[in-house]
């Protein structure tokens, strides 16, 4: 019996990441809009831009592999599968155990791995392109992001999600400065991981400044439509990811019905703060040169390495 | 019932009927290849089930060979340490034998088949020997014969002088390092007595200062970094493999560096046992130092087979990542923790033989569908060859650390043992240890682009080579043998639980102490290496997990698929798209030589060919970029130097002239009598 | 009595090939020659091995373990270079190189030399052993100039001057020496038998001792070719025939090597210092440093595999002077798989040149694929005399390396870069020589397999398993020497 | 006559071989080169003759015969032969010039005095100061060979530091034992054999005695 509601947890969350993640990434968007001055589309947009790619038809190159079509549906599991262990609502996830954080970080790199893959299938300049300086910022991110979870870990004595954010949760609430540091880096390292402004521009197919896009350009129909839904699941769950390792207050630590509800409160605030953050950084900075994004994404190391030396020296 | 150790001496002798072969049937080539390879895969098999037994059943087991000298005869021994290895290289060698079949036969009428065959055999009944030895004697004996018959692998084809070159150097690092070893028995059985003393368990028994241990353990060390290919010992290694026939260069970046592994791990926990803190660090920076940079001259490269030699190095800095944190956990007396290191430093090394060997073995397909070992003439194979692109695929994505492949699973034990550095007494380490993970991380990524570079410039796209000659999928042996090893791959990847269960009796035996695997009735799905609180890690749910989303996906989109239209690439409307506009491997490599320049000896030109004086529409232009180890100017040339001036230095001596020589003895005598 | 025929035999095959001169049949009578002497030598070896030591002839014979194996190492060599002379000579002949006066001449000189070492090995008599020694050089001087090219002559002048100054010297330690016995044992012959002098060596005065060792050693150093006195030994390995060549290298350097350590015990016994040990170790260190560098820079092959002797003999000198039961074992292991090693090194080098018509390295090319049995036999002895396993010279090294740095620590990066040199160059040169293609004034020939066949053979069998016997005259000597 | 006479008669002896030896190492003339190594030879023999009168040693009567036939008659003999038969006229050239050379055999005499100084305590017989003397002619024979271009004076030079050395046998010891003394004799006379072969290769070969042209086996190029 108790199994059962367990399982039924997990479910929600996996249909709650699925279905609010187009949801999360059009606040962002509408935000953007708000602070550029420009009228928005509203929240709802993704959800249309998804739909009217579903129903599309999938106009595919002549020498597209089996890669090339298989990506989509990995870039898209991947996310989910991740997603089925971020505790957003409760820290009863049963699937939580499967993988750490560490592991989630891995499974978005091999979802990173095959849209590289996919971007040099079709054989086009852009799609080399694409992949290439990807995979350039991820193995620059990489290390960032690698001692930011080396600090949470550090605090919380592990690298699973629930029990940092147990940890976290059951302690009072203090500042700890190497969290904070951690938190500075892991947001530097969101935006990079997730194509925004300054290190991407999504919404830009200008040759020179896309990265991500330019992987993608070959895409069409359906699986453009899972790719873009993937990606906004990635850009959800890193969210909820930071907001489980850096202020999990709120989240259900007993899973009944209240909790649940006051948690899934807890958090719809906890998005439209970050997502607010993360625009006013957007709207604040500029588009990077290729070349310069090693001092920004250094910076990030920079900090998460400070947490790590604020961990031993100041706590 | 026929003990471990009887089963793997029987497996190493059996090596010897493929040599029989040659002399018997030497004449028959296709039949002699077929026997005599299908005769090793079936002895590394039996060393494969001597080496699990061994690991299985715990226990030590001596045996004393009537040969050697009288008075030190061969020793035998069989413990955890050198079954696993034992089973190592006989699982690779048994995919390789497999392969070799299929690979061999379809070499060029001239080649010395029969020269291959003898030493492909000799190399791996040399290698199980280095696993089995128990004195310094037949250890160096069968450490040599290995570097040897590996050599004349080498110089397979010695047409060609950049064979001979790289198996020139080859040889001489390989003996120089075997000196060293020699040097290092020979300190150690100085505390010992008689001939008796280079047994190993003599050795064991002795307790040695800390200055001669440590003279000891460089000398081991460094003699075996020489043959692992530890930066910056490590210029031999994209010189030999390249040339080296592929099913050998899979054996000796797959299972012949390991055997260094080994050496090292015999040494420092077996025989020397106690030890200050800084030795693991030693080894733990040269780890770092050879993963990082093995993985970025990786990039650099465009030779496929070269590449993958960096990435040799690179694996064995990880391995060795994983040893030295063992090292220093063990000089602190944190057993639990130097077992976790330890394991993960082991678990990697048969990973890394397990996708290191795959790879290798798609690169000799791919150069033997298409002749060619420059990426930037290749592409597209993946519609010409499937089979051989998955199974290379599948070594990609181990090799780039990736889950639900196995090369994930020791990186990630890597990490949870740097994880556990905090709790070592020195404050400095604490700091600067995570530092250590951060580079652990960048070479993780680096792999990454590095396979996406190597597996998207040969397999996708479109063919670049100028003569579009017809490329054929690898014959049944070859795939076959890469298949079972991809197979490996995946399970060692998704049932680490089960693997460690079987492994960790040698963290037991050496640190007196076991991980604690596994928790909850599904243990084989739960790897939690240090408590379930701290980590866990489930491979098969991962997989399960992914599996089934991108199935359901794939369902629901397709009961009632839309209509899917092939057409060429969009071309942006002029109608010129080329091959040759393709991103290759210079160009992906390119934003990483930006940034990383600074660590290699780059020498980078464009010309063109302005049309009218004006630069701005060259009518052609040509591009040249050399990349260049730096580390051949800053330590190889000036020694070869010295050794050229001194040797035309004693050239003075042979002066020819009669009335010198007799000065010489003249004043020899002089002098003997003065000083007498 | 076996003790009479084996050093009577290659006297009176001398005399009788003399006397037939260049018959048809005269190399099979050398050989057969030999082949008793080999016999002999085996006979008395198992006498030896039975009865332990023996003195003969009125004290004027004595065999120990150690001139035992060394008597029937030499007989064994010599016979085989006997049958591979049959047929390098044979070429010779063919080429215009030799004529009949000289195939006489050489096949005489050829049991002469055998004569002279067999003597030096077996007498009991400290000044015969010397004038042995004199007899083994002229003997072999005019073989060295057997061509009788500018070069040749120069090489064997060069030979007798220096070895004859050298003899010279250790005349005069033998003076010395008796100087010193009559003292204690008293005039007549008596004073200048080893098996006295071993039994006096205490009481004899150190001094004196100390001032023969020192011409002895230069002076048999000399014609082991210890360096600063090794200058004659290339010229004479490079100019004179092969066959000449290899016996020197793997015969009459033992036997110089072999006098000398006779010697040497008698200092120690005396002086109770290590003072003629620390002489040899230095001579030892020199010679293995010297040669190694100088083989890096050979055009010329036997040149480069002569001084590789020189290296080689400096490491056993070397370990006899370290002393110590393992060392001094594997000292005389050393020796014994030298002189095998390096003599088939010189049959197959024999064979090469005489296919490539040269004995510039620069112009010996792809022997693999020309004769795959002498690349093959010239790469594997290469490798072998280069301290290879599973090649006996390797546990040789390998016993008196780990002696070293137990005993003298800081004298191993020496050896150590010595071997290292030398392993860098034998090989470069070697691979070179037997890889690639083959030059279009390459000439098969019909190739002596045996002797090489059997040296290796040996050289192999004997680094994994020491017979009895051997093992037994091994630890024997190593009690009389350490 | 008492021990005392013969005694100063052995080392008059001594001096005079000593004397000879220098003569060779300023002599310049080979014919006049051959007949000091004849008159070296002489004083030996008597020596010998005198150490064996005075000892007591009949076998040292046969050695002093030996020298006497062998070094004062027949070496000599075959070397004029050789010198008429191969026209060899000219002086000598040496490296050294002539007076360094006397200094270094000066400085060779006492040097070999100061090492023979421990066996001259411990020695008792009426010979033994010429054991310095000995090793001198030694040393004197080995500086002449290096400081001589000729192969001719060479081979003199060889056979002065076998003189010496027989010298050292007769005087530091009452003699080697017969066998040993024959021997060497034996060994004499070979290389006498050789090096007439060897006169007569080099003298065809390279058409003049002289060793200077022997110097193309050389690796410092």
């Amino acid at each position: 019996m108790k199994s059962l509601h367990l399982i039924f947890i997990e479910i929600l969350q996996v249909i709650i990441v699925i279905a609010v993640a187009p949801a999360f990434a059009g606040w962002v968007d509408m935000l953007k809009c708000w602070t550029q001055g420009r009228t928005s589309a509203g929240v709802l947009q993704p959800y249309r831009n998804i739909a009217k790619l579903f129903v599309k038809d999938v106009v595919l190159a002549g020498n597209a592999s089996w890669i090339f079509r298989f990506t989509p549906y990995l870039v898209f599991g991947s996310a989910v599968v991740v997603g089925s262990v971020v505790p957003i609502i409760s820290m009863n996830l049963f699937l939580a155990p499967s993988a750490d954080i560490i592991v989630g970080i891995a499974i978005f790199a091999s979802a990173r791995f095959f849209m590289a893959l996919a971007g040099m299938d079709i054989g086009t300049a852009f799609g080399g392109m694409g992949a290439s300086r990807e995979m350039m910022v991820a193995s620059l991110t990489e290390p960032a992001i690698l001692m930011a979870i080396f600090t949470v870990s550090l605090a919380g004595r592990s690298t699973s999600l629930l029990h940092i954010a147990r940890s976290f949760t059951s302690g009072a609430l203090v500042l700890r400065p190497s969290i904070v540091f951690a938190a500075i880096a892991f947001l530097l390292v969101v935006i990079a991981e997730t194509g925004r402004i300054p290190v991407d521009n999504p919404s830009t197919h200008l040759e020179l400044t896309m990265i991500h896009e330019a992987m993608i350009l070959e895409y069409s129909g359906r699986h453009l439509a899972l790719i873009e839904w993937g990606s906004m699941i990635r850009f959800f769950l890193f969210v909820t990811l930071g907001i489980a390792c850096f202020l999990p207050w709120g989240i259900a630590v007993k899973d009944n019905v209240g909790d649940i509800a006051i948690s899934v409160f807890f958090m719809v605030i906890k998005l439209c703060v970050v997502g607010g953050v993360l625009v006013i950084i957007e709207t604040g900075l500029a588009k990077m040169r290729l070349f310069r994004l090693t001092e920004f994404l250094w910076a990030a190391f920079l900090m998460a390495t400070l947490g790590v030396i604020a961990f031993f020296i100041l706590e | 019932m026929i003990s471990p150790i009887e089963l793997s001496t029987f497996s190493v002798v059996a090596f010897i009927i493929p040599i029989l072969f040659v002399i018997v049937i030497g004449d028959n080539r296709r039949l002699l290849i077929r026997m005599s390879f299908s005769v090793s895969a079936l002895a590394s098999l039996v060393s494969v089930a001597a080496g699990i037994l061994a690991v299985a059943g715990g226990g030590i087991e001596q045996v004393v060979l009537p040969i050697g000298l009288p008075t030190l005869p061969f020793h035998l021994r069989l413990d955890e340490l050198s079954g696993f290895f034992i089973f190592v290289v006989g699982l690779l060698s048994f995919f390789v034998s497999i392969y070799s079949v299929g690979y061999v036969g379809g070499l060029g009428a001239g080649k010395p088949v029969k020269r291959l065959i003898v030493f492909y055999n000799i190399f791996i009944a040399a290698m199980f020997m280095v696993c089995l030895a128990d004195d310094a004697l037949f250890f160096l004996v069968a450490w040599e014969v290995m570097a040897a018959a590996s050599y004349f692998l080498v110089m397979f084809e010695d047409g060609r002088s950049e064979n001979r070159r790289a198996a020139y150097i080859y040889m001489v690092m390989a003996h120089i390092g075997a000196v060293l070893i020699l040097l290092s028995f020979g300190v150690m059985a100085g505390f010992t007595t008689g001939f008796e003393g280079y047994t190993f368990d003599a050795m064991r028994e002795a307790r040695f200062p800390l200055k001669w241990a440590t003279v000891a353990f460089l000398l081991s060390f460094f003699g075996f970094a020489a043959k692992a290919g530890v930066i910056p010992f490590h210029v031999w290694l994209p010189e030999a493999h390249p040339v080296a026939p592929s099913n050998v260069s899979a054996l000796m970046s797959g299972v012949m560096l390991k055997t260094a592994i080994y050496g090292i791990i015999r040494i420092t926990f077996d025989i020397i046992k106690v030890f200050p803190w800084w030795w693991g660090t030693m080894v733990l920076v040269l780890g770092l130092i050879s993963a990082v940079m093995g993985v970025l001259y990786a990039l650099m490269q465009h030779d496929l087979k070269k590449l993958l030699a960096y990435h040799s190095v690179e694996n064995i800095g990880i391995i060795l990542i994983g040893i030295g944190l063992s090292m220093i956990f063990t000089s602190f007396h944190l057993p639990t923790m130097a077992a976790l290191a330890l394991i993960a430093g082991l678990y990697h090394t048969m990973n890394h033989a397990m996708f290191k060997g795959l790879l290798f073995m798609g690169a000799g397909a791919v150069l033997h569908a298409t002749h060619e070992r420059n990426m930037d003439e290749m592409g597209g194979l993946i519609h010409h060859m499937p089979w051989t692109s998955a199974f290379f695929l599948v070594g990609c994505i181990s090799i780039s650390a990736l889950p639900p492949f196995n090369g994930f699973v020791s990186e990630w034990l890597t990490f949870q043992a740097f994880l556990l550095s905090p709790s070592m007494p020195i404050p400095l380490m604490k700091l600067l240890i995570p530092l250590g993970a951060a580079l652990l991380a960048l070479t993780g990524a680096l792999a990454a682009a590095c396979f996406v570079k190597v597996f998207g410039v040969i397999f996708l796209g479109n063919w670049r080579g100028h003569d579009n000659h017809a490329v054929t999928e690898a014959g049944w042996s070859m795939r076959a043998g890469m298949s079972l090893t991809s197979l490996a791959c995946l399970c060692l990847g998704i049932l680490p639980a089960v693997v460690i269960g079987w492994m960790d009796v040698i963290s037991e035996r050496l640190l007196k102490a076991k991980l604690v695997t596994t928790s909850g009735v599904y243990g084989w799905m739960w790897l939690t290496p240090v408590d379930p609180e701290r980590a866990s890690y489930s491979g098969p749910l991962v997989l399960i997990g992914i599996v089934a989303v991108c199935a359901v996906t794939y369902l629901l989109l397709h009961v009632k698929p839309g209509s899917i239209s092939k057409v060429p690439v969009w071309d942006c409307g002029f109608k010129k798209l080329t091959a040759k506009m393709q991103y290759n491997a210079v160009s992906f490599s390119m934003p990483f030589r930006r940034i990383f320049g600074f660590l290699f000896d780059i020498k980078e030109q464009i010309r063109l060919a302005p049309q009218r004086g004006h630069l701005a529409f060259p009518v052609n232009s040509h591009y040249y970029l050399r990349v260049r180890d730096r580390f051949w100017g800053w330590l190889y040339r000036p020694v070869i130097d010295i050794v050229v001036l001194l040797s035309r230095k004693t050239g003075m001596l042979q002066h020819g002239r009669i009335h010198v020589y007799l000065i010489y003895s003249f004043v020899t005598i002089i002098v003997l009598l003065a000083l007498l | 009595m076996i003790l009479l025929v084996l050093i009577i035999t290659p006297f009176v095959a001398a005399l009788v090939l003399a006397f037939v001169g260049d018959r048809r049949f005269a190399p099979e009578i050398n050989i057969f020659g030999s082949f008793l002497t080999f016999i002999a030598g085996v006979a008395l070896a198992f006498e030896v091995y039975e009865h332990g030591p023996i003195i003969a002839g009125g004290k004027f014979f004595f065999v120990d373990a150690f001139s035992v194996y060394l008597s029937v190492l030499t007989a064994f060599v010599s016979m085989t270079t006997a049958v591979f002379s049959r047929g390098y000579m044979q070429r010779e002949r063919e080429h215009g190189r030799v004529g009949h006066l000289r195939m006489r001449f050489y096949h005489a000189m050829f049991q002469m030399f055998m004569f002279a070492m067999l003597l030096c090995l077996l007498t009991n008599n400290i000044g015969v052993l010397w004038i042995a020694m004199e007899l083994a050089t002229l003997s072999t001087v005019l073989l060295v100039s057997l061509y009788r090219t500018p070069n040749a002559i120069e090489a064997a002048w060069k030979y007798f001057i220096l070895c004859g100054v050298g003899i010279a010297q250790a005349l005069f330690g033998t003076v010395l020496l008796y100087f010193a016995a009559e003292k204690v044992i008293g005039e007549g012959g008596e004073a200048l038998l080893w098996t006295n002098l071993i039994g006096v060596s205490g009481q004899l005065e150190p001094t004196v001792l100390s001032l023969a060792f020192v011409f002895l050693v230069v002076g048999y150093g000399t014609k082991v070719g210890l360096v600063p006195l090794h200058n004659w030994l290339p010229d004479a390995h490079s100019e004179g025939p092969t066959p000449i060549s290899a016996v020197l290298s793997g015969l009459l350097l033992n036997i110089a090597l072999y006098a000398l350590v006779r010697c040497k015990v008698l200092v120690d016994g005396s002086t109770h210092t290590h003072y003629a040990g620390n002489i040899m170790m230095g001579f030892g260190i020199v010679s293995i440093v010297v040669a190694s560098f100088s083989i890096l820079r050979q055009k010329d092959i036997k040149r480069m595999f002569s001084y590789s002797s020189i290296e080689h003999m400096g490491i056993a000198t070397f370990a006899f002077g370290l002393g110590g039961s393992i060392a001094t074992f594997g000292a005389l292991l050393h020796m014994l798989m030298h002189s095998l090693t390096k003599s088939s090194i010189f049959f197959t080098v024999g064979h090469a040149c005489q296919m490539h018509r040269t004995q510039e390295i620069a112009r010996i090319k792809g022997l693999f694929k020309g004769d795959s049995f002498v690349g093959w036999s010239l790469m594997l002895g290469a490798m072998a005399i280069a301290g290879m396993p599973p090649f006996g010279i390797f546990t040789s090294e390998f016993l008196i390396l780990t002696a070293t740095i137990k005993d003298v620590p800081l004298l191993t990066p020496f050896i150590l870069i010595g071997l290292g040199v030398a392993f860098a160059g034998l090989l470069r040169k070697v691979q070179y020589m037997v890889s690639g293609d083959v030059p279009s004034y390459f000439e098969p020939l019909k190739t002596a397999r045996a002797p090489v066949l059997l040296h290796m053979a040996m050289v192999l069998i004997l680094a994994f398993y020491i017979p009895d016997f051997l093992n037994k005259w091994f630890h024997a000597a190593v009690e009389l020497l350490k | 006559m008492n021990l005392q006479v013969l005694a100063q008669v052995n080392s008059f002896l001594a001096a005079l071989v000593l004397l000879t030896a220098f003569a060779m190492l300023s002599q310049r003339k080979i014919n006049s080169l051959v007949t000091l190594f004849a008159w070296q030879g002489l004083f030996l023999s008597i020596n010998t003759a005198v150490v064996g009168f005075v000892a007591s040693k009949h076998h040292l009567y046969i050695s002093s015969l030996l020298t006497l036939s062998i070094k004062v008659i027949l070496l000599p003999y075959i070397l004029h032969v050789l010198v008429v038969r191969l026209k060899i006229r000219k002086d000598v050239e040496t490296i050294v010039n002539i007076p360094t050379t006397m200094l270094i055999g000066i400085a060779l005499v006492i040097f070999s005095y100061h090492l023979t100084a421990p066996v001259r305590q411990m020695s008792t017989l009426i010979t033994r100061s010429t054991l310095a003397v000995a090793l001198a002619t030694v040393m004197i024979g080995l500086l002449m060979m290096i400081t001589r271009k000729h192969a001719v004076t060479q081979i003199i030079g060889f056979l002065a530091m076998e003189n010496g050395l027989f010298f050292a046998a007769t005087s530091a010891t009452y003699g080697m034992p017969l066998v040993v003394e024959l021997g060497v004799a034996l060994d004499v006379l070979i290389a006498a054999f050789i090096f007439g072969i060897f006169f007569f290769h080099i003298s065809t070969t390279f058409d003049s005695l002289s060793v200077e042209q022997m110097e193309s086996l050389r690796e410092d190029t």
